[in-house]
């Protein structure tokens, strides 16, 4: 914590950053994204199992200061979603500043205590947890018990299903979506400035949160992140009405994997997938 | 309820180049199809959104067919390639939610394969009225369609 | 008006005379998260140690989508068909003071100039069975919006847990004295009033004074703070549809084809960007923290002024939903200290 | 809006299984329909009068005609539409001939469906926008790229026909393969002898400016209106200040280092060279890579001889910007070659030949170096690596071509005459050498071609061997040559002095990168696709792009030379006008909703997307936008479908338009 703050106030006294995107503590003691503009702001940074939030969302959503980079504390799998937004134009590398964290899981419930049982699935097959690239690193890895990865039995019960008892399963979680959109809010890759289900004329995606216009935003959400989320399933933390929406990133997330060997947010100088082709691109589906 | 059999309803989105000449020159060639198709004629394939697909089903379709330029034929290049890649994902996503592939067609029919495209059209119209009716969305549409009192 | 005592067994048995005779019978969900229409009494769940649900029960009153009315186009004309359904008799069991003290809080815009028959045909044919509230959190703070963990307020039926199991339910309106002449089997036994005891209810201490945020706010249209809060909140809808209260919509028509469609009244909340975008492109609400100036003000002060009430009870969900967990006990707290401090500072 | 429907009986054609007449009732049921009618035949003079008719008493402003293709007739009735006043581009047809009429029987349901689709159209033309045509001025000058035959051809006819050419080679020379060869089937005349005027009147022609030792970096624009980007090579020699006279290359004391080119190996150059004797220009180049100023810093013997001082070793590569408004692509060809196999080369190669391993098993190109006067044995004919002469000799057809096993599936058309020509001069060399020719057919077609080869075997009497050979060996310095007689069927073994493998013609192994330069496509093998086989052959999918020659495909030098022509031809005809019309469906950007990610840029196959910054008041970037140069775009609206947010839109298929489309494909939801 203290490697930490002396980094952001040293970055700050050196007017090398505007603003350090962190954590910090509520008068609860809940961590919470906090924006440090300050020196003294900075003393209020903290990193630890509960810094959940992926900060790279606020990189789109703040202006960036005039004459300075833009300070940000994140963890491996957060800097993934850096990378991925360098990747896509949306920051340039040399206006950020990256405060690695050497991460040691985060919980998956925030308002329950941070154990094995409570950990974010995502930390099981983290390989990031010292972030791959970073301007400065802080903190120490521990060991730490892998939380049990529950989806996979639900992926596998899915994939087993024919397409109908799918389609009823997603119905029944679709059914819940009061959208809200708080899965594209939080998501560091939604930053269109005009979201496609707000666009009328026409009307792609129904505004109403009937089951057809929740099919639709959903699946669309889906394919607009498919091979670019990275997979910090802050859609599905998000979300008020426990859709399991990182099955469908996960889904996606496999086909870029085992058609295209592709993650996206590892390399800054990586072609995207969508956007590039390979000749010999798959096509057994095709007539 | 309706006791007469069931016909299939498909949407095609062709390019103009490739598939929809390809589908003149059936005509051309007076090559019988049945008549369940409808052609939306676009570009190239790279202009087809996949929203356009889920639309399409949204409205009613009982299948969707989706064709263009054979590879390195498209007449902007690389507009087929684009597309094929985004369908490697679109299909499987649409997979995964329960729209399965039997209802969902790609093919490539060049301006010379008049054949061809019948038999994939033929193919799909058969395939999807042995499939059935796509009740998936047409219980969706119960929501927002006027009710029958 | 009487006070029964139900037991576990007459609520069931309620709850299936209800199911059988055509009644909508509302619960929270096993897991507490949503109410929802259970079509078995083995999912009816009456605890007054649940958490509030992330979404409140509002839509079942204000649905997250609901047609206004039905359009077919022939030629050169749209003929409109009326939507207006058969309204099904309902009935929500498990209502948290902080869920149904928010209906007559929202009724009153629905019928202020204009009469919402949409919302108040839902109303009328529902019986809310409130049910005192053994739950409090950080998050909650009832009490500081004059409401408390067995405040009546919005309920038909008012159960308070007794110390054997049973329930003492009370009938706060007439509506609610209907229906329980209307299933006199059930309701036979009375108790006392008096002699119920509430003391195993923790009533949460007041935290602010929604009298002094008032008065911050009338003055403190700019001010620093808002722009702090804008800073945090990435603008979803979350707090916004998980409250009782939020009563915003949208108007949109929705096409089935070319033939017809339907125009429909959906949730929308001041968060978005596009809630007061205007069709030039212009936004007077552009950035976050004059929106969330708005829901602060909204709730706290122009609903005030206009009706008397606070648009707040007080559940705490906006927070516990909150993904970036902007907690607006805490945030009225700090105004409350901000009106403290103006006011010696005069 | 107010729309008119017409529906065309196309004679019987859509008559006979659609009923118009009702087609047409039901159309003017449609909302927005003010007019409907059908007519016997629509494209027919009264049948336009007809539309154009509706159009002024209705006043129609959209206008959806039913009937045959839209690639048959769109123009012409966006042409009848536009004289009575409507934009062309509020003009729809629906194909009831084609995808109706032609393919079904059954009358009710062809009826339905001709309902369907023109209803379909009806919708997207509610959408429909005014477009006007983008006009663009034409920079009336060439680019020929490459200097051999076919790019020489196509300069001259363009430069004698009035215009500017630039014409860009690589090599130090103009000339290309064609200056190699020795003589020229089906006459034998020295090749040389006709090629070499060519090449001077290219250099001293006032309207061609030769840039050799130059490449194209960049490209830049759309037809009618390139900026191309052109590398000079540095040559180390000032040629403005060069006369030629050579007397640096003589003196250049680095004489063996390097193989040449020119002589395909079998020979070496200086470190200061000009390719060939009658090079052009003239002008040598120092091969920094073994020279020993550049290695060492020291000798500048060149520097010292040069009167002119034009030796410059610190002559760095320029970039010359050029604008033209035609390119002709004439980048020629290469030969295949079998001894390398690099990983990701799926050619399986033909190491049975021992190709590289025995210095007498050389490829046609050798042997056009052996053969010729200017070669490195002054056209004796002797072998490789004793100069003895060759008495026995082997010619091996389609090494790589037609095999798609082991090399390509292609044939390379040349080498049947070039292999009988080779033949032939073998034996008019040597006149008891034997010369054999493994063949697998032979492929005469031309004019005096079949009648070359005939002349070959019947009076020079070269023995041709229907077969494939299975292995080349060294043996006591001779190369065993087993193969088999399909004809005989019998297996033959031919101690040969000497093998000639007549290998495949492949693409220039940069061509594909050049294609994607220029934005054209290709094909699997690094040929530049024609526009059309057969009616477009020397335009590429890219207006304002032409091919000549053996860039495309394999192609002898007549060939090449009409194709070049015909190339020349193609700009000329784009020259002939000062301002070129556009269809007016490209992509136009929504900037207020563009973020920027530009995906849009990374799909689009022409480089019509560019960055544009937004500023505010004081001039500072708020944002920036993607922007569409639509003189570039192409109009595929492959960026549409892949803006998440739809920011950018192809004019003419604009979503709406095909939302329209999809809204109303079923009579009844």
């Amino acid at each position: 914590m203290k490697q930490l703050i002396d980094i952001s106030k040293e970055l700050f006294e050196s007017k090398k950053v505007g603003y350090i995107i962190g954590y910090a503590e509520d008068k609860f003691k809940r961590v919470k994204p906090f924006v440090a503009h300050s020196s003294s702001d900075a003393e209020r940074f903290v990193f630890s199992n509960y810094s959940v939030n992926n900060l790279a969302v606020y990189l789109t959503r703040l202006l960036k200061p005039k004459e300075s980079k833009i300070g940000i504390v994140a963890k491996g799998c957060d800097i993934k979603s850096i990378i991925a937004l360098i990747q896509e134009n949306q920051i340039k590398r040399e206006d950020v500043i990256i405060i690695g964290v050497n991460c040691n899981g985060v919980v998956n419930q925030i308002d329950e205590q941070f154990s094995k049982e409570n950990t974010a699935i995502k930390c099981k097959y983290c390989q990031v947890r010292t972030p791959a690239h970073y301007d400065y690193l802080v903190g120490e890895i521990k060991d730490v018990d892998l939380p049990e990865d529950k989806n996979f039995a639900i992926m596998q019960k899915l994939e087993s299903m024919n397409a109908e008892e799918r389609w009823n399963f997603w119905e029944a979680e679709f059914e819940k979506c009061v959208k809200c959109y708080a899965c594209r809010q939080v998501c560091p890759l939604c930053y269109c400035e005009q979201c496609i289900v707000d666009k009328s004329m026409p009307r792609w995606i129904d505004s109403s949160a009937t089951v057809k216009g929740n099919f639709a935003w959903n699946m669309i959400r889906a394919f607009h992140l498919s091979g670019r989320c990275i997979g910090c399933n802050e859609c599905e933390r998000a979300c008020p009405a426990d859709i399991p929406l990182s099955l469908l990133n996960r889904k996606m997330g496999m086909v870029a994997m085992n058609e295209f060997n592709y993650r996206h947010g590892t390399d800054i100088n990586q072609p995207t997938l969508i956007g590039n082709y390979n000749v010999n691109d798959k096509e057994d589906f095709i007539m | 309820m309706e006791t007469e059999k069931f016909e299939p309803k498909i949407v095609a989105f062709v390019c103009n180049w490739c598939t929809y000449t390809g589908a003149d020159l059936a005509g051309t060639s007076r090559l019988k199809q049945q008549t369940n198709a409808r052609l939306i004629r676009v570009p190239c394939t790279g202009r087809i959104d996949p929203v356009f697909i889920i639309k399409a089903f949204e409205k009613g379709a009982d299948g969707v067919l989706v064709s263009g330029c054979h590879p390195n034929d498209c007449h902007y290049n690389t507009g087929n390639f684009h597309a094929r890649r985004r369908w490697i994902f679109f299909r499987q996503l649409l997979d995964f939610v329960g729209i399965d592939s039997s209802r969902l067609y790609f093919s490539w029919v060049s301006a010379s394969e008049g054949k061809k495209w019948v038999d994939v059209v033929d193919g799909v119209i058969n395939s999807v009225r042995e499939k059935g009716p796509f009740n998936g969305y047409k219980k969706l549409n119960k929501e927002i369609e006027i009710p029958v009192k | 008006m009487n006070t029964y005592v139900l037991s576990k067994d007459h609520l069931n048995k309620l709850a299936q005379e209800l199911l059988t005779s055509g009644y909508k019978v509302i619960s929270p969900s096993k897991d507490g998260r949503r109410f929802v229409s259970i079509s078995s009494i083995d999912d009816l769940v009456i605890s007054p140690n649940l958490k509030p649900s992330a979404v409140s029960m509002k839509e079942f009153f204000f649905p997250k989508t609901e047609t206004l009315f039905y359009y077919k186009r022939s030629k050169d004309e749209y003929d409109l068909i009326d939507a207006a359904e058969e309204n099904h008799p309902q009935i929500i069991f498990g209502a948290k003071p902080c869920d149904a003290s928010a209906i007559p809080i929202v009724s009153k815009v629905f019928n202020w100039d204009y009469k919402d028959e949409f919302f108040n045909k839902k109303v009328e044919n529902t019986i809310i069975v409130g049910l005192a509230c053994k739950f409090a959190d950080e998050n909650c703070f009832c009490t500081s919006v004059g409401l408390s963990p067995i405040s009546e307020k919005g309920s038909d039926l008012f159960m308070i847990p007794l110390s054997d199991n049973n329930f003492a339910c009370k009938v706060i309106t007439e509506k609610g004295e209907e229906f329980v002449s209307n299933h006199s089997s059930i309701f036979t036994e009375t108790i006392d009033e008096k002699s119920i005891n509430t003391n195993d209810i923790k009533i949460p201490e007041k935290r602010f004074d929604s009298k002094e945020v008032k008065a911050w706010l009338d003055k403190n249209f700019n001010h620093h703070l808002w722009d702090e809060l804008g800073e945090n909140c990435l603008g979803c809808a979350q707090c916004a549809f998980a409250c009782p209260t939020c009563h915003c919509f949208d108007i949109v028509d929705e096409e089935c084809n070319h033939t017809c469609g339907r125009r429909a009244k959906n949730w929308d909340a001041c968060q978005f960007e596009i809630f007061t975008k205007h069709a030039s492109g212009h936004n007077p609400r552009n950035e976050q923290d004059k929106r969330y100036r708005q829901r602060i003000s909204h709730k706290f002060k122009y609903y005030t002024d206009k009706f008397d009430e606070i648009l707040c009870t007080g559940c705490g969900r906006c927070t516990r939903g909150c993904p970036v967990l902007t907690d607006i006990g805490i945030i009225l707290e700090d105004i409350n200290q901000l009106a403290k401090e103006s006011i010696s500072n005069n | 809006m107010r729309i008119g429907v017409f529906i065309c009986h196309c004679g019987e054609n859509i008559g006979r299984t659609v009923d118009c007449p009702s087609v047409a009732k039901a159309c003017a049921n449609f909302s927005g329909v003010v007019h409907a009618e059908d007519y016997k035949y629509m494209c027919s003079d009264p049948g336009q009068n007809l539309i154009k008719q509706a159009i002024k008493e209705k006043n129609l402003d959209a206008v959806v005609v039913g009937s045959c293709s839209p690639h048959m007739h769109e123009k012409t009735f966006r042409k009848a539409c536009s004289d009575a006043g409507i934009n062309p581009y509020l003009v729809e047809m629906a194909n009831l001939r084609e995808h109706c009429s032609w393919i079904h029987d059954d009358v009710p349901l062809a009826t339905k469906k001709a309902i369907d689709l023109v209803r379909m159209l009806v919708e997207k033309v509610k959408f429909n926008e005014p477009l006007i045509p983008i006009r663009v001025p034409v920079t009336k000058r060439a680019l020929v790229i490459g200097g051999g035959i076919s790019g020489i051809q196509a300069s001259l006819d363009i430069a004698n026909a009035g215009y500017e050419v630039v014409l860009v080679e690589k090599e130090p020379s103009i000339g290309g393969h064609m200056s190699q060869l020795s003589e020229t089937f089906p006459t034998l005349d020295c090749s040389q002898c006709i090629l070499t005027p060519r090449m001077v009147e290219v250099y001293q022609h006032p309207r061609i400016k030769l840039m050799s030792y130059s490449e194209v970096e960049n490209v830049e624009g759309f037809i009618g209106n390139f900026s191309v980007t052109i590398r000079k090579k540095a040559r180390s020699v000032k040629d403005e200040l060069c006369t030629g006279c050579g007397l640096c290359v003589q003196k250049c004391p680095i004489k063996k280092v390097a193989l040449s080119d020119f002589d395909e190996g079998l020979a070496t150059r200086p470190a200061m060279y000009v390719p060939f004797p009658q090079a052009v220009p003239n002008i040598p180049v120092i091969d920094r890579s073994v020279c020993t100023y550049f290695k060492t810093g020291k000798c500048q013997l060149c520097k010292k001889v040069c009167g002119r001082e034009a030796i410059d070793f610190e002559q760095q590569d320029q970039f010359i910007k050029e604008d033209v408004g035609a390119i002709i692509v004439a980048t020629g060809y290469k030969l295949y070659t079998i001894d390398k196999k690099p990983d990701d080369n799926p050619i399986k190669g033909y190491g049975e030949y021992g190709y590289g391993k025995y210095k007498n098993v050389i490829n046609g190109l050798q042997f056009e170096r052996i053969a010729s006067a200017s070669g490195p044995s002054s056209g004796e004919m002797i072998r490789p690596s004793d100069k003895t002469v060759p008495k026995k000799i082997v010619f091996i057809q389609c090494v790589g071509s037609r095999d798609e096993s082991k090399g390509f599936s292609y044939c390379s058309k040349i080498c049947c005459m070039y292999t009988a020509k080779h033949a032939m001069l073998y034996k008019h060399k040597v006149h008891d050498g034997e010369a054999y020719v493994f063949y697998m057919d032979i492929r005469a077609g031309g004019k005096n071609y079949d009648e070359f080869v005939r002349r070959a075997i019947e009076e020079d009497g070269v023995k041709y061997i229907r077969g494939r050979v299975s292995k080349i060996f060294e043996e006591n310095g001779k190369l065993i040559v087993k193969g088999e007689d399909t004809i005989a069927g019998v297996r033959v073994e031919i101690d040969a002095d000497m093998v000639v493998l007549a290998t495949a013609m492949t693409a220039q192994s940069d061509s594909s990168k050049l294609a994607q330069t220029l934005s054209v496509s290709y094909d699997k093998y690094g040929f530049i696709n024609e526009a059309h086989p057969k009616l477009k052959p020397v335009e590429t999918s890219t207006g304002g792009i032409f091919i000549a020659g053996a860039c495309n495909a394999p192609r002898d030098i007549p060939d090449s030379v009409s194709m070049a022509s015909a190339a020349a031809a193609k700009a000329l005809v784009l020259f002939g006008s000062d301002v070129l019309e556009r269809e007016p469906v490209v992509a136009k950007v929504n900037e207020a909703t563009c973020a920027g990610c530009f995906y849009c840029q990374k799909v689009c196959a022409y480089n019509a997307v560019e960055q544009k910054e937004i500023k505010d008041r004081q001039g500072n970037v708020i944002k920036v936008v993607a922007y569409v140069n639509s003189g570039l775009c192409q109009g595929c609206g492959t960026c549409n479908a892949t803006c998440p947010s739809k920011s950018i839109e192809l004019l003419g298929f604009k979503d709406d338009q095909i939302y329209a489309q999809i809204n109303s494909f079923a009579e009844v939801f």
